[in-house]
């Protein structure tokens, strides 16, 4: 299926047209961020501005649409930048992962044997230790901050593509027009791009627009355990941390402090949801079998 | 052959209605078939052989498939008026089906005895120990060896012949009156096919039963057919008995299938085949279906469906020019190869 | 089809029913247990306390052991102060006055007890004392456990506390370096094991009933540092430490027992003491559950069973509270509006909490590899090692804090400002003495004068620090640079949260900049706050570089070493003003709170009152429900 | 397939030892001035620099790498784990104590999630394309994306906050009492179970009660994994030859769907239970925490975030073996469903 005509028909998707506008609104609310939220400190934008110095967190107001969280932050502020923090996760971890695993699968898969076993068997010992312990040991040595959040993920997160990748290229490689290129004597990179990869890709591609929203949500889950974003920085997962404390209320209002769980967490949520809904109709655009 | 039919479909129409457009897979279709005889159908892939069976059998899934119009008189009643519950007491049991691949036809977790048994339990009331024993003795009659073995084998643990035997046991357990076959041999080896063909022919002699061939290889027509219904784009074009047929093709389509085959007793210095494909269903061109690949077609053709009329005694035919075809043929002349005739 | 939906139908209604059944189980169960509460204790004012045999207390985090003389934390502490005893106790919440314990009388100039110029403290034992086991109390016990106390000396621990009176150094290490030229204690051979244990033996020793101390000088809180609270007094039973695996008692044997690690060390999950309550159960990080001791030699308890719950999530000790589970819950400062007005609960706030959080500044940073001071030079781009060397550099800091604020709105109130490194109510401590406010004309006035106004001219960009975690110190850090931000648009500061690991990296390689650090008393005296932060080797004060040393050498070491020796109170108070008024004279640090601790409880906890020492500890046998 | 469960047995020591390895080459990046901060909590409690590297030597945190995991696995292989700092107990005890929660969490957790989701998937299969369908694949995809800390702390906020009904922990403090009484023999630590035998069902009630909320949050993100799954491969199970050969049968429909179709349908669910087990352990960290569950995720994340290192590797040894008997299990199931495998 042309690349067109998959596009075409995620448009026609009623579910997946709305996962995409979800996104597209995502990508507004990031690109036009430092319009919307104006940043108090050019050079930082990614630290939420402080509403003052209490710790408790104020309801909606004028001046803090979505109100403050626990330290005064600003959770419109935290909010719009951290939509940005969101996609620079996503789509550096996604993107280098993917890669990664692209690459490693395909070499084990093409070239098979004492290269496959070992690749394999490093593989196995990735995947053996729980990703989101792996990366909280990870980002806990490499220290707080976003950047050490992607290099923890990324280094944990490349085996699944690996073993798709892997798989999928052990039944192409039997393909004629694989054997048919070897027999020509077409050099081994010519035959890994031109007839393998881009004869292996969509599946990695939709499994690629699932993991954006499961690399966005174990990010979240490191701020969240206070081991990812540095604290004040613009991410979700933080605000949601910030929120921790306060869910049960005041004695008389259990729902006191909501704001401080249901915006951070809808927009963390949503964005999610929107991934993967689009990585849902993908699938069943490109696997004729199930339509 | 004027007994009492055994099965009679009559303007059976069975569209699909997809995201894309209705499929008219079947389009008023119309065929018997009597005891004891097997009717063979034929035509190209896709073009509503395997639906017309599917409709017998209302396997159609649904949605996308429905049975628009017709009717399917199977035993003094209109099949497609049963309800399922109905229906499933005639599946298995007065109308039984094989299918084309023999390989995935089989539940890969069962024994091939449980899949027997299964059909054997459910439709003649019978013990589990009975079941068993007439499971073997069925797949005996079907030529395995060692059935008493075989019959706790799984489906993985034999070969497409015999599991193309195992199926053919399984829809003759409860002495079906009608075993429709679809493309029964086209999946197996050209020796392997020829035992099954003579097994099916040896079993409906012994059980007395019609069968029901469909496939798209006239050999295997010529080999077991009585009649046959040649298909095109749903709808049936020739309708006669098998000799006539073979001898006197008068649709331009089944010529074409029938110079498709090479035969041995003429010298023909290359095969020819009809040019094109069958059009998509979603977009069948005005007039005859067929007119698209007709060499023949012409004015009329283009713009009005021809009928399914009598050419001869027991001999139907739907097109506007089977006398002209005649005359062509008469003259000796190819009419596909090196481009057609000169129109 | 529709069988499906029936299906789905089915397990929901199932599932709902289910639930319900459950409540309705749960209330059905509850009701029993009331009953036979009611009819335990008649009392009918009572009947609606949840529990009434069973205090439990929730708090957080972990125990670090139960070995007395090992662990130096509160959690660990509150529990070694109800099963082990010490000599005496202070009176209550007094932490001036203390009341005899195991010894019948507390050693005074006035009953002779003290002698020899404040060199000699005599206690009498009381008899009839029994431990947990069954074993009778003895002198000879008394002896035993300063001793084990004194050859244990674990890194770390808190047993230089005692060396600093008894030897006038910080611990074994140094002891056995000047008897015997040992650096470290578990190279000791025999001989030189009994030579150092001769050395230490002279300190403690038995007289008939009596057990006597030798200090070298007077060291006026030797009282309060061996006063119930704090477990390094503690005495435990020989024979059954011995029984353990513990110390054999044995001169030549120090290399074998000094400095064990948790898992060598036999009493860190047993314990028995003469206390009021027995241990019953310890799983760490979950319960600690103690039970009465029936033969205690006063009354027994009035609480048969206690309950220390570690509960780390807040919400969940925040119900626990509500619903009477708890007794007594902590709750961190923020959270202190969730739980005023609660039914049925008693908050306490405003605690004097003798307690010093500062800024912490280093005097040579060391700039090599070192990303929190930039460029390392004095071109506005960073800042110079020398930085904080610089008086006004310290002073501006000082004036750029917003301290009503951040007394106001971070700790809401429940604190005050730091006046020195000294806190309320120890010695030295001036309700009215100097300190810095909130000023940015005057920090600027400093911040012009600083490396002789090239600073004003260049700016300067730093990263100061707190470990991440700690909502507090971040507050505070950003505080700092909001302010300091304003008033030069030239200076730049940057806050940066780093992982406890770093932080205590970056404090040993002399790398952190400004870095916020608290220092809580480990007994009532300002010579536990002057030590830490202003001698030239406290634990603060031996961090903040080489030009802080020198100058601490000379002005404070002098002054700090008088203060200890000397026993007259109205001198010593004298000589604490001094040192509280040089380190302001000198912006030594950033004084910045003393907060005030807060105790919250359900309203039918009885006879409960505060020792800021044992903070947040609680005696249990005191309390009733 | 003997010679390939054989196979795993003999491949477990290298992954383990590369997974231990890999932890450790991770902790090592770390200055041991770094990695003293497990011993030393509290910057007052440094006395001075010598203090420091005594604690140092004392730990040996400046050996060279080799021999100081040497030293460990040499401990490992006389069955001593090490020290686990950040619990306050040897490994070996930390992981024992916390072990009983959270293998009733997975269990309790497993089976709903493992039938609910096949339920689920199965009728939303047969319902291709109608409202039920539709009402169970939006069901699915918002659960796939609701992360668990979030959608465990809207539970709590909800159903303990506001309604007060699902208490968080393991047993409420009265339940507590009587297990610690000595007339409660506890058998298991899994206190379902230990209620049961006790013939104590209160207890069982209670302990239900507080499982209801963990379980949930944890279902809700794998039903949607599951049911996933066990639907397309439904969808496509439904479209093979030999469920047609069933039809013409004349086989009942739900014959058909639940003889038939489902056991194919399984074997691929099968295989990724493994793969389900793996994350449910990373679900368990943010579970445990959430709803203040005394368990080994808790236990991971604790010594992660502390680097206690010998916590982490216990663990990941602990776990590593775990997994390795899962996937046997799973191994074995997938023979029990599937002949073909069952026979080569």
């Amino acid at each position: 299926m042309e690349w067109q005509e998959v596009i075409k028909r995620l448009l026609q998707n009623k579910v997946s047209l709305f996962g995409i506008l979800i996104i597209l609104f995502f990508i507004i609310v990031a690109v036009f961020a430092p319009y919307i939220a104006p940043p108090r400190d050019a050079d930082e934008p990614y630290l939420i501005p402080r509403g003052g110095w209490s710790i408790q967190p104020q309801p909606p107001n004028e001046e803090y649409i979505f109100g403050t969280t626990e330290g005064q932050y600003d959770i419109f502020y935290g909010i719009v930048w951290g939509t940005r923090t969101a996609f620079r996760i996503g789509l550096v971890v996604v993107g280098i992962s993917s890669f990664i695993g692209i690459s490693v699968g395909t070499i084990a898969a093409y070239y098979g044997g004492f290269i496959d076993e070992i690749i394999m068997r490093i593989t196995d010992i990735f995947m053996s230790i729980p990703f989101i312990i792996a990366t909280i040991v990870f980002v806990t040595i490499l220290g707080q901050g976003i950047g050490n959040v992607m290099i923890a993920l990324i280094t944990f997160s490349w085996m699944s593509t690996a073993r798709l990748m892997r798989s999928q290229v052990l039944s192409v490689k039997e393909d004629e027009f694989v054997q048919a290129a070897v027999a020509l004597g077409a050099n081994d990179f010519r035959i890994i791009f031109k007839h393998i990869i881009l004869n292996t890709i969509f599946p990695v591609v939709i499994q690629a627009s699932m993991r954006m929203g499961s690399m966005v949500i174990t990010a979240s889950t490191l701020s969240f355990l206070g081991v990812g974003a540095p604290e004040g920085y613009a991410d979700w997962g933080q605000m949601i941390s910030f929120a921790r404390n306060w869910i049960l209320g005041v004695e008389g209002n259990p729902l006191n402090y909501w704001y401080t769980l249901v915006i951070p967490g809808a927009a963390i949520t949503l964005f999610c949801l929107s991934w993967n809904l689009i990585g849902d109709a993908f699938r069943d655009i490109l696997d004729p079998k199930l339509n | 052959m004027s007994e009492e039919k055994l099965v009679e479909v009559k303007n059976l129409k069975t569209y699909f209605y997809t995201e894309e457009g209705v499929v008219k897979a079947v389009d008023g279709v119309d065929y018997e078939i009597y005891p004891g005889e097997t009717l063979g159908i034929v035509g190209e892939s896709g073009c509503g052989k395997s639906v017309t069976s599917l409709s017998i059998m209302r396997l159609v899934e649904s949605p996308p498939g429905r049975i628009e119009a017709g009717e399917i008189i199977f035993g003094g009643k209109d099949l497609t008026k049963l309800s399922q519950k109905e229906m499933r007491k005639i599946r298995g049991n007065d109308i039984s089906m094989i299918f084309q691949e023999p390989m995935t036809s089989l539940n890969p977790v069962y024994t091939v005895g449980d899949q027997i048994i299964e059909a054997i339990i459910l439709h003649k009331k019978v013990k589990r120990k009975e079941a068993r024993r007439q499971a073997v003795e069925m797949l005996e009659k079907v030529g395995i060896p060692l059935p008493e073995q075989r019959v706790d084998e799984y489906p993985h643990q034999l070969s497409g012949g015999m599991r193309q035997r195992v199926m053919i046991a399984m829809a003759l357990s409860c002495d079906p009156k009608l075993l429709i076959a679809d493309e029964p041999t086209t999946a197996l080896d050209v020796t392997i096919q020829a035992q099954i063909l003579e097994l099916m022919n040896d079993l409906k002699a012994s059980y007395g039963m019609s069968i029901m061939m469909i496939t798209h290889d006239l050999g295997v027509i010529a080999e077991v057919s009585d009649r046959v219904a040649v298909m095109y784009a749903g709808k049936v074009v020739e309708y006669t008995d098998v000799d006539t047929l073979f001898e006197d093709p008068k649709h331009p389509y089944t010529w074409g299938l029938m110079n498709s085959i090479p035969k041995l007793d003429k010298d023909v210095d290359r095969l020819e085949a009809i040019p094109g494909s069958v059009p998509s269903p979603l977009n069948f061109p005005e007039g005859c279906k067929f007119n698209t690949r007709c060499p023949l077609a012409e004015g009329k053709c283009f713009t009005d469906e021809p009928p399914l009329e009598a050419a001869a005694e027991g001999h139907k035919v739907r097109c506007w020019r089977y006398e002209d075809l005649e005359k062509i043929k008469l003259r000796g002349e190819r009419i596909y190869a090196d481009g057609g005739v000169d129109k | 089809m529709k069988k499906s939906y029936w299906i789905l139908l089915l397990v929901v209604i199932i599932a709902v029913g289910g639930y319900f059944y459950s409540t309705q189980q749960q209330e059905v169960v509850e009701e029993p247990a009331q009953e036979e509460i009611v009819q335990e204790e008649p009392a009918e004012e009572t009947a609606e306390v949840v529990n009434p045999d069973t205090f439990t207390e929730v708090n957080m985090g972990n125990i670090d052991s139960l070995d007395p003389h090992f662990q130096y934390d509160t959690s660990s502490a509150e529990i070694v102060d109800n099963v082990y005893e010490n000599l005496i106790r202070f009176d209550k919440g007094d932490i001036t006055k203390f009341v005899p314990n195991l010894a019948t009388e507390v050693p005074s100039e006035e009953n002779g007890l003290i002698q020899n110029d404040g060199k000699t403290y005599i206690f009498p034992m009381r008899e009839d004392v029994v431990f947990h086991n069954g074993n009778s109390l003895t002198p000879e016990d008394v002896k035993y456990s300063f001793l084990r106390a004194l050859i244990q000396d674990r890194d770390g621990g808190p047993v230089w506390m005692i060396y600093e009176p008894l030897f006038q150094v910080g611990s074994l290490a140094e002891v056995t370096q000047e008897v015997v030229g040992v650096e470290n204690p578990s190279d000791l051979s025999a001989e030189q094991s009994e030579e150092v244990y001769n050395y230490l033996e002279q300190a403690v020793e038995v007289d008939g009933n009596n057990v006597v101390f030798n200090l070298p000088q007077p060291f006026p809180p030797f009282l309060s540092i061996i006063s119930q609270g704090n477990g390094l007094g503690a005495v435990i039973d020989k024979e059954w430490t011995i029984e353990q695996g513990g110390w054999d008692g044995q001169p030549d044997s120090i290399a074998e027992y000094t400095n064990p690690t948790k898992e060598d060390d036999p009493l860190f999950d047993k314990m028995n003491g003469t206390g009021p309550y027995e241990l019953v159960e310890w799983t760490n990080g979950e319960s600690t559950i103690l039970k009465r001791h029936d033969d205690y030699w006063r009354e027994p308890a009035s609480i048969p069973n206690v309950v220390i719950q570690m509960v780390d999530e807040w919400s969940t000790r925040k119900l626990m509270l509500q619903r009477g589970d708890a007794d007594i819950v902590y709750v961190d400062k923020q959270y202190m509006s969730q739980v005023e007005g609660m039914d049925g609960v008693e908050v306490i706030r405003g605690l004097p909490n003798i307690y010093m959080g500062a800024g912490l500044m280093n005097y040579n940073i060391v700039t090599e590899g070192n990303p929190d001071v930039h460029s390392g030079q004095l071109d506005g781009e960073g800042v110079p090692s020398d930085f904080f060397s610089d008086i006004h550099v310290r002073k501006g800091f000082n004036y750029a804090m917003n301290y009503d604020a951040f007394v106001e709105d971070v700790l809401e109130g429940d604190g005050q400002q730091g006046r020195g490194p000294i806190p309320e109510p120890l010695l030295g401590y001036e309700e009215d003495s100097l300190t810095y406010s909130f000023d940015l004309e005057k920090a600027e006035e400093h911040f012009r004068q600083a490396f002789d106004g090239e600073l004003w001219e260049q700016g300067f960009e730093i990263t100061i620090l707190y470990n991440s975690g700690n909502d507090v110190r971040k507050l505070a850090a950003d505080m700092l640079k909001n302010y300091v931000e304003q008033i030069n648009p030239d200076f730049k500061i940057n806050v940066r949260g780093i992982q406890w690991a770093s932080y205590l990296d970056k404090l040993i390689a002399n790398k952190f900049t400004l870095g916020f650090i608290a220092w809580g008393a480990d007994y009532a005296d300002p010579h536990n706050f002057a030590v830490p932060f202003l001698r030239s080797d406290g634990t603060y004060g031996g961090f903040k570089g080489e030009d802080y040393i020198s100058w601490a050498e000379e002005n404070v070491d002098p002054v700090i070493d008088e203060g200890i020796s000397t026993t007259d109170p109205d001198e010593r108070e004298k000589i604490y003003k001094d040192l509280q008024s040089l380190a302001y004279e000198n912006a030594v640090d950033m004084y910045l709170y003393q907060p005030t601790a807060q105790v919250i409880m359900r309203d039918w906890v009885e006879g409960w009152y505060y020792n800021p020492i044992k903070d947040p500890g609680i005696y249990f046998y005191d309390l009733d429900k | 397939m003997i010679s390939y469960i054989a196979r795993r047995f003999l491949i477990l020591p290298v992954i383990l030892f590369g997974v231990t390895m890999l932890i450790f080459s991770m902790i090592m990046m770390l200055g041991p001035y770094q990695r003293l901060s497990t011993y030393i909590k509290d910057p007052a409690q440094l006395k001075g620099a010598e203090d420091i590297d005594q604690l140092v030597e004392k730990f040996g945190l400046d050996d060279p790498w080799y021999e100081q995991y040497g030293r460990w696995i040499g401990g490992v292989v006389k069955g001593d784990f090490g020290w686990s700092e950040s619990a306050g107990a040897p490994v070996t005890k930390a992981i024992a104590d916390r072990f009983p929660a959270t293998i009733e969490l997975a269990l309790f957790s497993l089976i709903p999630v493992i039938l609910g989701g096949i339920i689920l998937g199965v009728l939303s299969a047969v319902n291709h394309n109608k409202t039920l369908d539709h009402i169970i694949r939006i069901f699915a995809v918002v659960g796939w994306s609701f992360p668990s800390f979030v959608f465990g702390l809207l539970v709590l906020m909800i159903f303990y906050g506001v309604l007060g009904w699902l208490p968080p922990g393991r047993l409420s403090n009265w339940a507590y009492e009587i297990i610690r009484s000595t007339d409660f023999v506890s058998y298991t630590g899994l206190y379902v179970l230990d209620g049961i035998l006790n013939l104590n069902f209160k207890i069982v009630v209670d302990a239900l009660r507080h499982l209801i909320a963990p379980v949930f949050t944890i279902s809700i993100l794998w039903w949607a994994f599951i049911l996933r799954i066990t639907r397309s491969n439904m969808l496509e199970t439904l479209k093979k030859d030999y469920i047609r050969t069933a039809r013409a049968k004349g086989l009942a429909e739900n014959i058909i769907v639940y003889k038939h179709a489902v056991r194919n349908a399984l074997i691929p669910v099968v295989t990724v239970a493994g793969q389900m087990v793996l994350g449910l352990a990373g679900g368990l960290v943010i579970v445990e925490t959430i709803f203040n569950i005394r368990g080994l995720g808790q236990f991971m994340a604790n010594a992660a975030q502390q680097l206690d290192y010998p916590g982490v590797l216990g663990g990941a040894l602990y776990y590593g073996f775990f997994l390795i008997l899962i996937n046997l299990f799973v191994d074995v199931s997938y023979a029990v469903i599937d002949p073909r495998i069952r026979l080569e």
